[in-house]
């Protein structure tokens, strides 16, 4: 039993905020959406050089052939500056799914790619309403009628659906199956798209607690400059256990996301639960710091050049985006209510 | 007690509901936070006013219709069902208008009162400056005598001033006692925006539209028949605006009822995928019977005003309840909505999305706005249950 | 439209709070709860006196003839001083329902007695579990197989079920029919059972209203003398902001209770979800002042010697009994998710 | 990361198992806020302490296993799985133990925790004084040398002594500088219970029972090898302790998972009377997640504090999400009960209520003990988040 980190995942993560909070700046993000992809080839570019881009490509194909642990922490961070760029998706949950296929062309064909940066891919499951980064992505992995096809940008048509993030770039994506190859289909097509499920939720819970920090930090050092009867209005009792309350669920979705990370990398026969249980609290946790902190910032945070909606509209959507709190919590009751449920003390860590 | 309507008030209500009927858009008026749905919102107060809807509660020689409470709740009502036009004039018709008719003279009442009624001067409110949040007090904005007694020279600054984009005046309070501390030695004064040394900049809110702006006093004569009340008198005349700002005059029981009734339909219409989350169902009954218990305790409220009661540190319950309702009420939505609740409502998948996430935007801004709650909690302890102050 | 009590109303609520709070004081309960029966007949002697045993006996029957809205304020005041006397019970359930059936004989027999103060009543449904005041009731009106029976005291059998509050009086009540009186069956009978859980419903809200109240100002009292890092606790925001959350809720419940009376009072159609919304959200607001009660009182709050567990045990009892949140929201619900459902703004007051 | 047990770790898992299976009363014991249970659990501590499983993580040569954190919450998690009694001496064990065993000198060491390894001495803890509430520097009791040199003479009070009625020992700060304010002067002394001049004043509880007590000290003479470290260092002792009592010797998370666990069930064996109020199942769900979070989090921080890492400011959620958690599951509970929620377990009707009840009245002191709740959330957003003090 070791419930930990290593020193290298940490030191990675490290290196991964230092750059990001440096490069992924509010202003660079405001900038992004003036564009029109809304992302930044040369921040992919730097991300690439980060080794970021192959992290979980297995080495024979170029990457680092790291796993969804080694990059959960790095989502958060991900979450922390409300990345643009589709690295969650492309990282932890397009790669993970071809590696897991059984084809072996596709892999060959887009695993390098991927990991010098030049391809991303995007994933389409019908469990979401919409594709997230479909505009960019040289390949889409779509899940229809049962089966999963691989689908190049050049045979699909998209549609564009605009989110109350402008940095979130959505569409429906609609093509033909006789222009796509198949990736798998009947019962591997669906353990491959659960396994997706599973990692894009992951991906929204580890993103959530790293949202959750910058809500709270932002609000930390604005109510702590910002006076009103004299004193700095963090001085207020009322205030202070607004931001506590925020700090005691995320200090306890910790360690649910680090455990679905483990579950998923380890296929531990919990992990539909595991997982379900991270999202849930995950992004409770973030929606209850976006909240508080629009509500300490009084009218600033309701501003559009304040940075907080940034970080507050992000959290929104990922709270219901690869499934809902209904589907999440559905998903936890399912296996809790379960006439052969082992419960309680002592049934936590499973195999 | 008697809880039904009077033979007059059915009346009154068929009368509204006729003349709404005939005259609301068929098509809604683009939001007022843009030039041109700025313009619309005015064109609709001046068809307001032509029919004598638009003040109501205002007395009939000022063009009003002198509806006690009830019938301006009953007005509401009809309004609200109608999905008529929101109030681009509100601060002037519900909060400046009453404040005029107690602290105005004459001349101003004759002068104001008509362009605020039929739309010609939209007003803004300046209430807050930079970095004072909800504490009115702190007002370091100037006004000083001319040696010529016949205006003040206006410096300084405002903040968080609803549509003042667009708007053609502006009232706040203004230091004219430099030596003054706090609620002491301020000055109500109406500013109208066009004057030389106004500076507005608009200020984008959550949806990215200017909401409100900044007002920027440089020099700027006011002529000093637009002092409202007298030198010194400005934190009670602003008093008795806030007081009507958060009375019974503004957030109608309505709006929260109809968005209640919005709230379930959409479940309802949603109701298959909602009931995955057990939660939803319990959030949307407790949701419309919050609404309920506003509405009757506004009643209750308006019955005991009209009987010659007064509203006391209660009215802080009302903003702290509504408000959070409101949120709440959103909050529900968008997990019915699901995916489709960070859709735009123009996006293409975004079928059956309504208004919600404009309506959660601008729910944000509830508990926050006319004092946060957190202020409001402050006074309910202290003067109406006793707690405390040091 | 005239949404107030009128002046006699409001200056019998005066004279009866005056009295009861003279009387029923916290020591008198504790002295109650060492005596057999819990019960004093002297103080049912003075509430007699006082007009209120009588108070919904016709006064044909030698009673005051008034109704339930003319109750309700003097129920809130049962409840702020946690009365231990079952008056809401005889006064506001069990005598309008018998004032409603169509049993002459009953009425001739018990009603003046009632109003003398020689006799009480118990109503047993099988929505409840048990019978409150069982014990020294002259006469139940039992709910049995679809029917409404009076019986007498001498003819049943008792089976005493103690309480967390040591104040209530629970019985599972048993009886022979052949040794009871039907007041009424069928349809009949299930009207007079609905309104009388109505009735009781009613009186559990009203109560709800006087207890939270009642905590809320013992709160307030403490927290203004108890001091702590040398200021009065009450000075702290926290503190006061749990007791702000309190008062906003009981502010919204009473507008609930008075339709709810109104509506029993006057036939008026929506009863039923008039009657469930206000027991709902009254009993909900007396929850919340039991729970920011206990917490601003700090450890003083758990002792048995403090007053506060007097009215927190009544407040957590009454939101179970006479429907529980489950029973009133969900009639609620019934109502509002109906086809025909009447919703929004103008149709909270009908006829 | 790995979130396997090791194989000694299912050995030690086994060992506890079958050593509590063989050992736990079959009948319950009487709750130990009677002086009969108090004497039923005095004696199960006895048993324990000669299984050697009283006191697991103390060292081998103290009678106890050389436990570290992540067998220790195994064997807490058969413990509560076995339903095995509660612990009457935790003050002892898990408070004063490490503490002495950091501060106290080998005598002290070698009188004192044999006795309270094998439930000779029952400990109860003297935090608070009257009037003092959560603030633990409050301390007006006082403690002043002999003459002699040879004791103490205490006088004063301490109140909510846990289990004080009957315990034998009482451990607490004292003010020995008559100067002194504040933390500064205290010490940190062990006071029999029977010495002269003590009394013991019960404080019936919510139940009635009197779980804690008020003790007065009048002269006192307490010898002064009594003293635990240095005369002055009193705050330094009692906070080493109190951070022993927000640490993660107590407040198990198996405790919460079983309560969670038998939520479900209440749940299950109720659904379809729960079942008609949707929000009852969702908070069922949401309990259980919480309690299983307070797991993960707790295997963490263990694992963590093995590896040398240290226990800060974050101790304070800890004391929130518990005491909250375990709130909530009561209520949810009554809920579920309905009715049957008011009843006492021995009540005709009571069928299926088991301990709920109880347990909701506990649940009630936990946001109040061991430091309010509100004192928790001020150190976070002060230590944790670094908010601005004054």
């Amino acid at each position: 039993m070791d419930f930990t980190f290593n020193e290298d995942q940490l030191l990675f993560q490290e290196g991964v905020r230092d750059f990001l909070t440096n490069e992924v700046t509010p202003e660079k993000i405001r900038e992004l959406w003036e564009t029109d992809s809304g992302r930044s080839p040369a921040l992919w570019g730097q991300l690439t050089e980060l080794g970021l881009t192959g992290l979980t490509v297995p080495e024979a194909f170029g990457g680092m052939g790291m796993n969804e642990l080694d990059f959960v922490l790095l989502a958060q961070e991900c979450g922390y500056v409300a990345l643009p760029e589709p690295l969650v998706q492309t990282v932890l949950v397009a790669v993970p799914t071809l590696v897991n296929s059984s084809n072996e062309d596709l892999k060959a064909k887009w695993l390098p790619q991927v990991a010098e940066g030049a391809a991303t891919i995007a994933v389409g499951l019908e469990q979401n309403l919409l594709v997230e980064d479909a505009h960019i992505a040289d390949l889409l992995l779509m899940e229809k009628n049962g089966n999963l096809y691989a689908v190049e940008q050049a045979d699909v048509t998209l549609e564009y659906n605009q989110s109350v993030d402008p940095s979130r770039k959505l569409y429906q994506v609609s093509f033909d199956e006789s222009r796509a190859m198949v990736v798998a289909e009947g019962d591997e097509a669906q353990a491959l798209v659960n396994g997706a499920l599973n990692r894009g939720a992951l991906g929204c819970a580890a993103q959530a607690l790293g949202l959750t920090q910058r809500m709270i930090d932002i609000s930390v050092q604005y109510t702590s400059e910002r006076t009103q009867f004299g004193v700095a209005i963090g001085t207020f009792q009322a205030v202070k256990h607004r931001m506590a309350n925020v700090a005691v669920p995320l200090e306890y979705a910790k360690a649910t996301v680090a455990q679905a990370a483990y579950a998923i990398a380890n296929n531990v026969s919990s992990v539909d639960k595991n997982v379900s249980h991270a999202k849930s609290m995950a992004c409770a946790a973030s929606l209850l710091g976006a909240k508080n902190s629009i509500q300490v910032h009084g009218a600033m945070g309701y501003t559009w050049e304040v940075n907080l909606h940034i970080y507050m509209k992000r959290a929104w959507a990922l709270d219901k985006t690869w499934g809902d709190q209904a589907f999440h919590k559905g998903r936890v009751a399912e296996a809790i209510f379960a006439d052969d449920a082992l419960l309680g003390a002592g049934n936590t860590f499973v195999r | 007690m008697d809880l039904n309507f009077t033979a007059e008030h059915d009346a009154f209500r068929q009368e509204v509901r006729a003349w709404l009927a005939a005259n609301v858009p068929a098509e809604p008026l683009k939001t007022y936070d843009t030039a041109e749905g700025f313009q619309q919102h005015r064109e609709w107060e001046a068809k307001m006013n032509e029919g004598r809807w638009g003040m109501v509660t205002w007395p009939s020689e000022l063009g009003g219709r002198d509806a006690d409470l009830i019938q301006w709740l009953i007005f509401e009502e009809e309004y609200f069902r109608a999905k008529a036009p929101s109030r681009v004039n509100q601060n002037g018709i519900f909060l400046l208008g009453p404040t005029l008719m107690e602290y105005g003279t004459d001349e101003q009442k004759a002068e104001i009162l008509p362009k605020m009624a039929d739309g010609t001067e939209v007003w803004a409110q300046g209430w807050s400056e930079p970095g004072a949040g909800s504490d009115m007090a702190a007002v370091r904005a100037k006004a000083e005598l001319s040696d010529c007694g016949d205006y003040y020279i206006v410096n300084g600054q405002k903040t968080w001033s609803t549509r003042a984009v667009w708007a053609d005046q502006c009232f706040g309070m203004f230091r004219t006692d430099p030596e003054s501390k706090r609620h002491k030695g301020l000055t109500f004064i109406l500013v109208p925006l066009d004057l030389e040394g106004i500076t507005v900049n608009p200020i984008p809110q959550l949806d990215g539209l200017p909401g409100f702006a900044e007002i920027f006093f440089d020099n700027v004569k006011v002529p000093v028949n637009r002092r409202l009340g007298d030198e010194g008198q400005g934190w009670e005349v602003a008093m008795a605006t806030a007081g009507f700002e958060r009375g019974l005059m503004l957030r109608s029981p309505a709006r929260f009822q109809q968005t209640a009734k919005r709230l379930v339909e959409l479940y309802k219409e949603n109701q298959a995928s909602a009931d995955r989350d057990p939660a939803i169902r319990d959030a949307v009954v407790k949701a419309y019977m919050a609404a309920e218990s506003y509405c009757l305790t506004t009643f209750e409220t308006a019955c005991r005003l009209i009987k010659g009661g007064k509203i006391g540190a209660e009215s802080s319950t009302n903003k702290i309840f509504w408000s959070e309702l409101d949120q709440t009420m959103h909050e529900v939505a968008m997990d019915i909505l699901a995916a489709r609740a960070e859709l735009e409502p123009f996006a293409p998948q975004a079928k059956g999305v309504g208004s919600w996430l404009d309506g959660f935007l601008f729910a944000q801004s509830g508990p926050i706005y006319a004092g946060t709650n957190e202020i409001q909690r402050n006074i309910i302890a202290e003067r109406m249950l006793g707690m405390p102050r040091k």
